[in-house]
């Protein structure tokens, strides 16, 4: 009941706020210098200013700015994206075209960076103070410190030039004819290193904020109280200290879930990956003022979604949530 | 000793280096009898919860047993491999904790944290678990069994909590029933509710119990023998009644002197002038009101009329949850009430505007329950006494001057000026706070629960500190406390809350001797070791 | 991945009976970068489209790499004496991609009507242009206002596409659905376009060409980042590197692979021609002196051999040496920074700081300027590198925002074409960066540009375009670097991959790949 | 101070003290060190490292002094990180104490403003305002400050709330003290620590961010960075390998200590979350 109706409040903010991004986005953009025109007519080589002129009437950027933005605002409103001028294909299209990728991709590094996370910050945990622990900690703190695009470029050079045993770019194999199960498995081997290169900083994070969180709730005197029961180790670690300390990360997570976007610019561009981070920031450079808005506003959807699910997990997870208030 | 069922025997638990001492027990020996209560009693530090821990196998990382034995069953605890300890755990040695907001997993059902305890000794199946842990809940009286399996932890009360606790503790009906200082954290009402449980609970399975507490009202109420232990040492032991008539070692006297005890203080002569009028007060808080959701109220002040005379100190007491801290807080208007006047010399709190507020703020001052959250930990203590006056136009050289007096009036000397909060014990800081107040030259002065967090030993001299302080200033005090017996003996009169609302307002002597009110009297017959207490009184009378 | 495509090769050879020295069959990868806007070549001129649609549309002559015409659509052709009227003749039983006949139909609707309209560099040539006509189905003659030597020149696939008329007649062309899904006469037929990953086309079953194309398919494949596209060449995933779609300084490394072959062929008609502009209308920049010292100043040697990794010819002048009417009787500027300097105190330069904009397009382009920057330093002129990306830098040249920018041009195989837009002040207009940019004003030298234009003799414009050359030199309006070469790298089994002065962007109409 | 001891007593948090120590002196440097600048062509390219007594990391692309790179790319990093925090700090601290302190209306308007930034995805955003304001080392600093303070104000948010109510603000309160000044002297410092450990790790990340900046060619082409180092070499990873190597490990290294530094303040500062209780 009250998780609906918490639901239904969190979507009516949420559907201002991407409105409020919406029209933020576009005075960015639109103040950034040059227009999808005059990179069209630059690509072309050659052109004189009556054939920017057409393009711009065709774009309707000989409008004025504010009549653009009523027509974009009203679009929106309509959950239309409007047209890319330079894909020549409606935004909403585009975007589905990239998006798979892009999810696939995130959600991927996502399942990874917290599965893997959670389980070296637990061993982390268990092993407090001792040789393994510091080991796991050191590696957490290289990964974290690591610039991901230069991980990405290093796992590149060792696992797919040097080594050949992954490829090295691409979402799958061009034209192979690959159906089913041979084309997951296909897509599967090109999605390891990128994956894991974008994985890895966040393992890091969380496998710190596991390790961190789970000797903060082994403090605690319900675990005392465990104990007392005579239960083992594993078990108060698993039923009591575990599932306590993993509310903080699941918060973390959320926050987090929803930034993987951005930092999917890099490791898509490093790994020719087709999603909309890569499309983002082509469309940029292109000034393709409709593709770049429409990709903000999916991914602040996608920012939006995470942080919903977030919710409903937290809420799953912690009984005090939602009881309260 | 036939029937000793655990047996210690010159224990001493080391403390890791760095630490303010080496040991936290040192030699302690005593035996623990058949279906007995042994109360351990001691001031914080005294490290009678270590004695508690060593015997589970639960000490802190660093923390750990230096020598000696713990005999149980014919082996030592103390030595026993980590698989048979954690066997033992639960099965044979139950335990129970002071904080039950804290002690039970919060993401957990209840039922399933008792059944969790068969499940750790691989016993019975599930439904027979979910059974056993029916049959427990409401053998230690929880309402409504069914529902409370059902409920996580924080759906219950504290006492509910506790008894929750206590259910997990003696699912396997274990022969040592170790309970460290399982009522500290509860109302008197809930308090005497759980002592007569622990009580019944003994009678009906036999098992013995080690209770560790701070309070002699407690031992009282419940102990068959005591063993008392200061700085890690066992100072004396013997049985309940002897150490509480006639304590041998020094130590035992000064906690048990330490003990307000209700006795009735003269009533201090009474001018006319009000020193604070509080008139037809309310203060209602709502919570979660949204788009989506009505809103819940909780009357925490209804219409509260009350009125200190200058001169006077009145008690105010109450549950936790009564209200007495809200209406405390409206009266220096750290709350502001939703009706109702508060008059302080004239000046009505309740409706100034924020500005005219703050030139009045001087006129009504606290003193805080926690000496640790109630001084700036970033200020020298100068500072932290001088600022006020300074904000109210007192020059600083003038400030600084009453700031080093004041410290020498609290029994601190002017020394302590240039130090950080840190640098002090609870108790000194406690006078820091009153030094803080008294700086202000309130006309009033609402002290807040101020020395419930106070070791009994310290809690009497603050006490004594502020009787004297009385005597040489003519203090107004409203004297916020949970405790009856601090009220009894710093009070003029006492003023009784329940649900918002004042339902008792008199004279010490009759609200103690003569209570008009259910309530009082029920508040009143909960207090530990209440006989106990009025015997000493009338044998000193 | 690599096994399979093998084993389409050796499924493919299997079949096909081995035409004369020529494999039928197989398919290619090529890189294409950036991905293309649109393939429809009509609309969209720019090198990526051109290189994919290159295979899709054909347009009446191909050059070959001395810019010879030669034939495509039109079988044959005769200019007339007085150099107004082209005749051409056109091939026999071509067919649209859908079935639809070609004829001059559609070379008239094409030239006349649609290009006219879009295409902005055609629009110019025709404006010598008094009328299309087409006598009969299979022959179209162009009428001149006045002669006009490189007309023969215009009749390239990107210049002047052939677009089906009945397509598109009546419509409006930037938004008719059919962009999605060119439709040409060209060796290949679009089969499917996955953004931001590949285009494939397939063998046009039906082209006119006996036995031609060679190639089952290709695929045109999105790498967006030149390492990755040097790393998918490497491992076997693309055959072809188009010029530029690797930086430089792999290009060495990537030739001495096993197998690899490069050439640096089939950029004879483009030309590109590398520059700065120098704005001549403000700032340190307006005076001659000040810009004869940044030739003096530029180690551009260095640079080809450094940046470019020893690509390239430093240019001489305006015209690049594979352009007719090139002459190098001009004043050279060697590295001198001496000189530099002298010309520097001589005009008595007080160190008013210069900003170059270098041009967005790769880590090449950013070290070159990086390297100027520090010659420019080295003889005592304040700069600093300015920065933008490919939408800025168009605006700041366009708006004439800068001191010296970046640039190349391609000049189609022609001064009148592509270079004397560069330097007449009838091409000083705002709002595009693809004219007399530098604001260099000189009518004297305006005359002899459109005198050499016209002139219906060759020797004519030879001797006026060495005069030309001659003194613009000496005035330096922009600051000529580097001929650049793309050399294109592939694998040394695809054959005849580059036939043409445009090279891979003509199509790979006669490609095909060696079975072994 | 026993909080140095305290400090001190972190072993990682030391070692990372002594890197980052020795990455500033290294930046304040470099004008001595290398008068030359950075950008200065020395030698033939692709020299090798350790093959060259002058130049002992060898030469990049241009021939440039690869040493005298990582040197000026230092202060780069250090400045950026650092004034690009500092930036974050004044808007994040005042908005998050505001919000927090006051509550009601200005904490319901300052959250909402907060989250709106944190809806758009960070990097992207920085991609975009640098983009839009072209590359120069202030934009670049100014990016990502304006990415990075949402979650300082969070976290003084978070601390003020709960500051707030202790009993030594109020008895502020009851001393009379206006508001502002109790925000100021009394809730603020306390709040400080927790905000210093975590401006640490955001001199770290936002060094981090400058360096993916200059990697995607967003980096201020007359400033030698870090970032800047990896994209020009990345072209040339695999003839020269190393080009790319040596800045990506000053990078590693630099964030690496503000990290050790960051949670040996915090264990300094937090004393108890270490120790076990008795």
């Amino acid at each position: 009941m009250s998780l609906i109706t918490t639901i239904l409040g969190r979507l009516v903010k949420a559907a201002i706020t991407l409105l409020a991004i919406a029209v933020l986005n576009f005075f960015l953009i639109h103040a950034a210098p040059g227009d999808p025109a005059a990179v069209l007519a630059g690509e072309a080589g050659a052109a004189d200013p009556l054939f920017i002129a057409q393009l711009r009437e065709r774009f309707g950027l000989d409008q004025p700015l504010y009549v653009q933005l009523w027509s974009y605002v009203k679009n929106v409103l309509t959950l239309d994206l409007g047209y890319s001028f330079r894909q020549g294909m409606p935004v909403y299209d585009l975007i589905a075209q990239r998006l798979p990728a892009t999810l696939l991709l995130t959600l991927s590094s996502f399942v990874i960076s917290l599965s893997l996370g959670i389980a070296f910050g637990v061993a982390a945990a268990a092993r407090v103070g001792k040789a393994s622990d510091s080991v796991l900690t050191t590696i957490a703190l290289l990964f974290y410190a690591t610039p991901l695009y230069w991980a990405a470029l290093m796992a590149v050079l060792v696992f797919s030039v040097q080594l050949g045993w992954l490829p090295g770019f691409g979402y799958e194999t061009v034209g192979s004819g690959y159906s089913g199960l041979a084309r997951a498995w296909d897509i599967l081997q090109h999605l390891i290193l990128p994956a894991l290169t974008l994985g890895l900083f966040f393992m890091a994070v969380y496998m710190r904020m596991t390790r961190a969180s789970m000797l903060e709730v082994s403090q605690m005197d319900f675990v005392k109280t465990a104990r007392a029961k005579g239960l083992s180790g594993p078990v108060i670690r698993r039923r009591h200290i575990l599932r306590n300390a993993l509310l903080p990360v699941v918060t973390l997570a959320g926050l987090q879930a929803g930034q993987l976007i951005g930092g999917a610019v890099l490791t898509e561009t490093v790994f020719a990956w087709p999603g909309i981070g890569r499309l983002m920031f082509e469309s940029l450079e292109a000034r393709d003022y409709n593709t770049i808005l429409g990709v903000f506003l999916v991914s602040a959807a996608m920012v939006i979604v995470f942080n919903i699910l977030t919710d409903i997990v937290y809420r799953i997870v912690d009984p005090r949530i939602g009881a309260k208030s | 000793m036939t029937d000793a069922i655990l047996s210690i025997d010159s224990l001493t638990i080391d403390l890791p280096i760095g630490a303010d001492r080496p040991h936290a027990v040192e030699d302690v020996s005593f035996d623990l009898n058949k279906g007995e209560i042994l109360c351990v009693v001691g001031e914080s530090g005294s490290g009678k919860s270590m004695t508690a821990n060593a015997l589970m196998g639960l000490l802190p990382d660093g923390v750990t047993v230096g020598k000696g034995r713990a005999m149980f069953d014919g082996k030592d605890v103390l030595t026993l491999p980590e698989a048979q300890k954690q066997a033992m755990r639960g099965a044979r040695i139950g335990m129970i904790f002071q904080e039950p907001m804290t002690a039970l997993n919060p993401l957990m059902r209840i039922g399933d944290q008792i059944a969790e305890v068969f499940a750790a000794h691989n016993l019975l199946s599930g439904s027979e678990r979910r059974a056993r842990a029916l049959a427990l809940v409401k053998e230690v009286g929880l309402p409504d069994p069914e529902k409370i399996i059902r409920a996580y932890p924080f759906q219950l009360s504290g006492g509910q909590r506790q008894r929750a606790m206590i259910a997990m503790a003696l699912a396997l009906e274990p022969e040592i029933l170790i309970a460290d200082e399982p009522t500290t954290a509860l109302d008197v009402t809930t308090q005497a509710q759980i002592l007569r449980l622990i009580l019944a609970l003994r009678e009906k399975h036999g098992m013995a119990v080690m209770f560790i507490t701070h309070d002699f009202g407690v031992v009282a109420e419940i102990a068959d023998r005591v063993i008392v232990m200061r700085y890690g040492q066992i100072v004396e032991a013997g049985i309940a009644k002897q150490v509480l008539e006639s304590p041998q070692h020094e130590y035992t006297r000064a906690l048990l002197d330490a003990i307000p005890t209700g006795t009735v203080p003269e009533l201090a002569p009474i001018t006319t002038a009000p020193a604070l009028e509080i008139r037809h007060l309310n203060k209602i808080y709502r919570t979660g009101g949204s788009p989506f959701r009505a809103a819940r109220e909780v009357r925490a002040v209804n219409d509260v009329s009350l009125t200190i005379a200058k001169g006077e100190v009145v008690g105010l007491v109450g549950e936790s949850g009564s209200g007495k801290s809200t209406l405390g807080r409206a009266v220096v208007r750290l709350v502001t009430p939703d009706s109702g006047q508060v008059l302080v010399g004239g000046v009505d709190m309740a409706a100034l505007d924020e500005n005219e507020l703050r030139k009045q703020r001087h006129r009504v001052q606290m003193v805080f329950q926690d000496p640790y959250a109630s001084l700036n930990p970033r200020h020298r203590i100068l500072r932290t006494l001088s600022d006020g006056p300074m904000a109210k136009g007192v020059s600083k050289q003038q400030a600084h001057k009453r700031a080093l007096d004041l410290l020498e009036i609290v029994g601190l000397g002017a020394d302590a000026a240039t130090r950080f909060p840190h640098e002090f014990s609870g108790g000194q800081r406690q006078r820091i706070g009153i030094a803080r107040a008294l700086a202000m030259d309130p006309e009033l002065i609402i002290a807040d629960e101020a020395v419930s967090a106070l070791d009994v030993s310290i809690q009497a001299q603050v006490l004594e500190l502020l009787a004297d302080l009385r005597r040489q200033m003519g203090l107004s005090i409203l004297f916020i406390t949970h405790d009856l017996r601090v009220a009894a003996q710093v009070c003029d009169r006492i003023a009784v809350m329940q649900y918002g609302r004042l339902v008792e307002v008199g004279p010490v002597r009759d609200v103690f001797h003569a209570p008009k009110q259910a309530y009082t009297r029920e508040l009143l017959a909960a207090v530990p070791g209440a006989g106990w207490a009025m015997e000493k009184e009338d044998a000193t009378a | 991945m690599n096994f399979l495509k093998t084993t389409t090769f050796l499924i493919a050879a299997g079949l096909a009976t081995p035409l004369l020295a020529q494999d039928a069959g197989g398919r290619i990868d090529i890189v294409v970068q950036p991905e293309p806007p649109s393939l429809m070549l009509g609309l969209v001129q720019n090198g990526p489209t051109q290189l994919v649609a290159g295979d899709i549309y054909e347009s009446l002559l191909r050059y070959n790499t001395d810019l010879e015409p030669q034939p495509s659509l039109a079988k044959s052709w005769e200019i007339s004496e007085d150099g107004l009227t082209y005749t051409f003749h056109l091939q026999d039983g071509v067919k649209w991609h859908d079935g639809e006949p070609f004829t001059s139909a559609d070379v008239v609707f094409s030239a006349d009507v649609f290009l006219r309209e879009t295409h902005a560099r055609m629009r110019s040539s025709l404006a010598y242009v008094d009328s299309i006509e087409a006598p009969d189905d299979q022959t179209v003659v162009f009428k001149l206002k006045t002669p006009f030597g490189p007309f023969i020149g215009v009749f390239e696939a990107g210049t002047m596409p052939m677009i089906p008329k009945h397509i598109y007649e009546g419509t409006d062309y930037a938004n008719n659905p059919m962009n999605a899904t060119p439709i040409g006469t060209g060796p290949f037929k679009f089969e499917s376009w996955e953004k931001g990953s590949y285009i494939h086309l397939v063998k046009n079953e039906d082209y006119y060409l006996e036995g031609k194309p060679h190639l089952d398919e290709v695929y045109y494949r999105v790498i967006p980042d030149a390492a990755s596209r040097a790393v998918a060449f490497e491992t076997g995933e693309v055959d072809v590197l188009p010029g530029g779609s690797v930086e430089n300084w792999d290009v060495q490394r990537l030739t001495e692979l096993d197998n690899t072959c490069s050439t640096g062929k089939g950029w004879e008609f483009f030309a590109p021609h590398a520059f700065m502009w120098l704005n001549n209308r403000e700032g340190p920049t307006a005076d001659v002196r000040f810009r004869q010292a940044v030739m003096y100043a530029m180690d551009r040697e260095f640079v080809k051999d450094v940046v470019w990794n020893g690509f390239g010819k430093v240019a001489t002048g305006p015209v690049s040496s594979k352009t007719n009417f090139y002459s190098d009787d001009v004043t050279q500027y060697d590295y001198n920074p001496e000189k530099a300097k002298e010309l520097l105190a001589e005009m008595g330069y007080d160190g008013t700081p210069v900003s170059i904009l270098p041009l967005p397009y790769g880590e090449t382009w950013q070290r070159w300027a990086e390297a100027v920057r520090q010659n420019l330093q080295e003889v005592g002129i304040t700069v600093d590198i300015d920065s933008a990306d490919v939408a800025g830098w168009n605006e700041k040249t366009s708006q004439w925002d800068y001191d010296m920018a970046f640039t190349y041009l391609y000049q189609y195989g022609d001064p009148a074409l592509g270079v004397s837009r560069n330097y007449v002040e009838s091409q000083i207009e705002k709002g595009s960066p693809w004219n007399n940019v530098e604001g260099y004003r000189n009518p004297e030298m305006d005359a002899k540009w459109a005198a050499a234009a016209v002139s219906p003799s060759p020797d004519e414009r030879t001797k006026i375009y060495s005069e030309i050359q001659k003194e613009i030199v000496d005035d330096v309006p922009v600051a000529w670097l580097l001929e650049i070469e793309f050399p294109t790298i592939y694998n040394c089994n695809v054959q005849d991959l580059v036939t043409t002065g445009i090279g891979v962007s003509d199509g790979l109409r006669d490609a095909w790949i060696k079975q072994e | 101070m026993t909080l140095w001891k305290r400090f001190a007593t972190n072993r990682g948090a030391v070692i990372g003290l002594i890197i980052l120590l020795c990455v500033i002196a290294i930046a304040l440097l470099a004008p001595v060190i290398y008068p030359g600048g950075p950008w200065k062509m020395v030698q033939r390219p692709f020299l090798v490292p350790f093959t060259n007594g002058d130049l002992p990391l060898g030469t990049d692309t241009l021939g440039r002094d690869v040493a005298a790179g990582l040197v000026h790319g230092a202060r780069v990093s250090l400045l950026v990180g650092l004034v690009s925090t500092v930036m974050a700090l004044l808007i994040g601290v005042p908005l998050g104490a505001l919000a927090g302190f006051y509550g009601g209306y200005v904490d319901e308007g300052a959250m909402r403003f907060t989250e709106f930034f944190q809806t758009i995805p960070n990097f992207a955003l920085a991609i975009v305002l640098v983009a839009i304001l072209e590359p120069t080392l202030g934009s670049i600093t100014l990016a990502i400050a304006i990415v990075s303070w949402p979650p300082v104000a969070r976290l003084v948010r978070a601390e003020v709330m709960s500051l707030k109510r202790r009993e030594f603000v109020e008895a502020a309160h009851l001393a009379g003290l206006s508001n502002t000044r109790i925000l100021v002297s009394e809730v603020l410092p306390n709040a400080i620590s927790p905000i210093i450990v975590m401006a640490s790790l955001m001199v770290a990340t936002a060094i981090l961010l400058e360096s993916s900046l200059s990697f995607l060619g967003l980096g201020d082409p007359n400033i030698m960075s870090w970032g800047y180092m990896i994209g020009a070499a990345r072209t040339v990873i695999r003839s020269a390998w190393w080009l790319s190597f040596m800045p990506g490990v000053a990078i590693l290294l630099t964030v690496l200590a503000l990290n050790l530094i960051g949670e040996g303040l915090n264990d300094a500062f937090n004393p108890h979350l270490k120790k076990g209780r008795t």
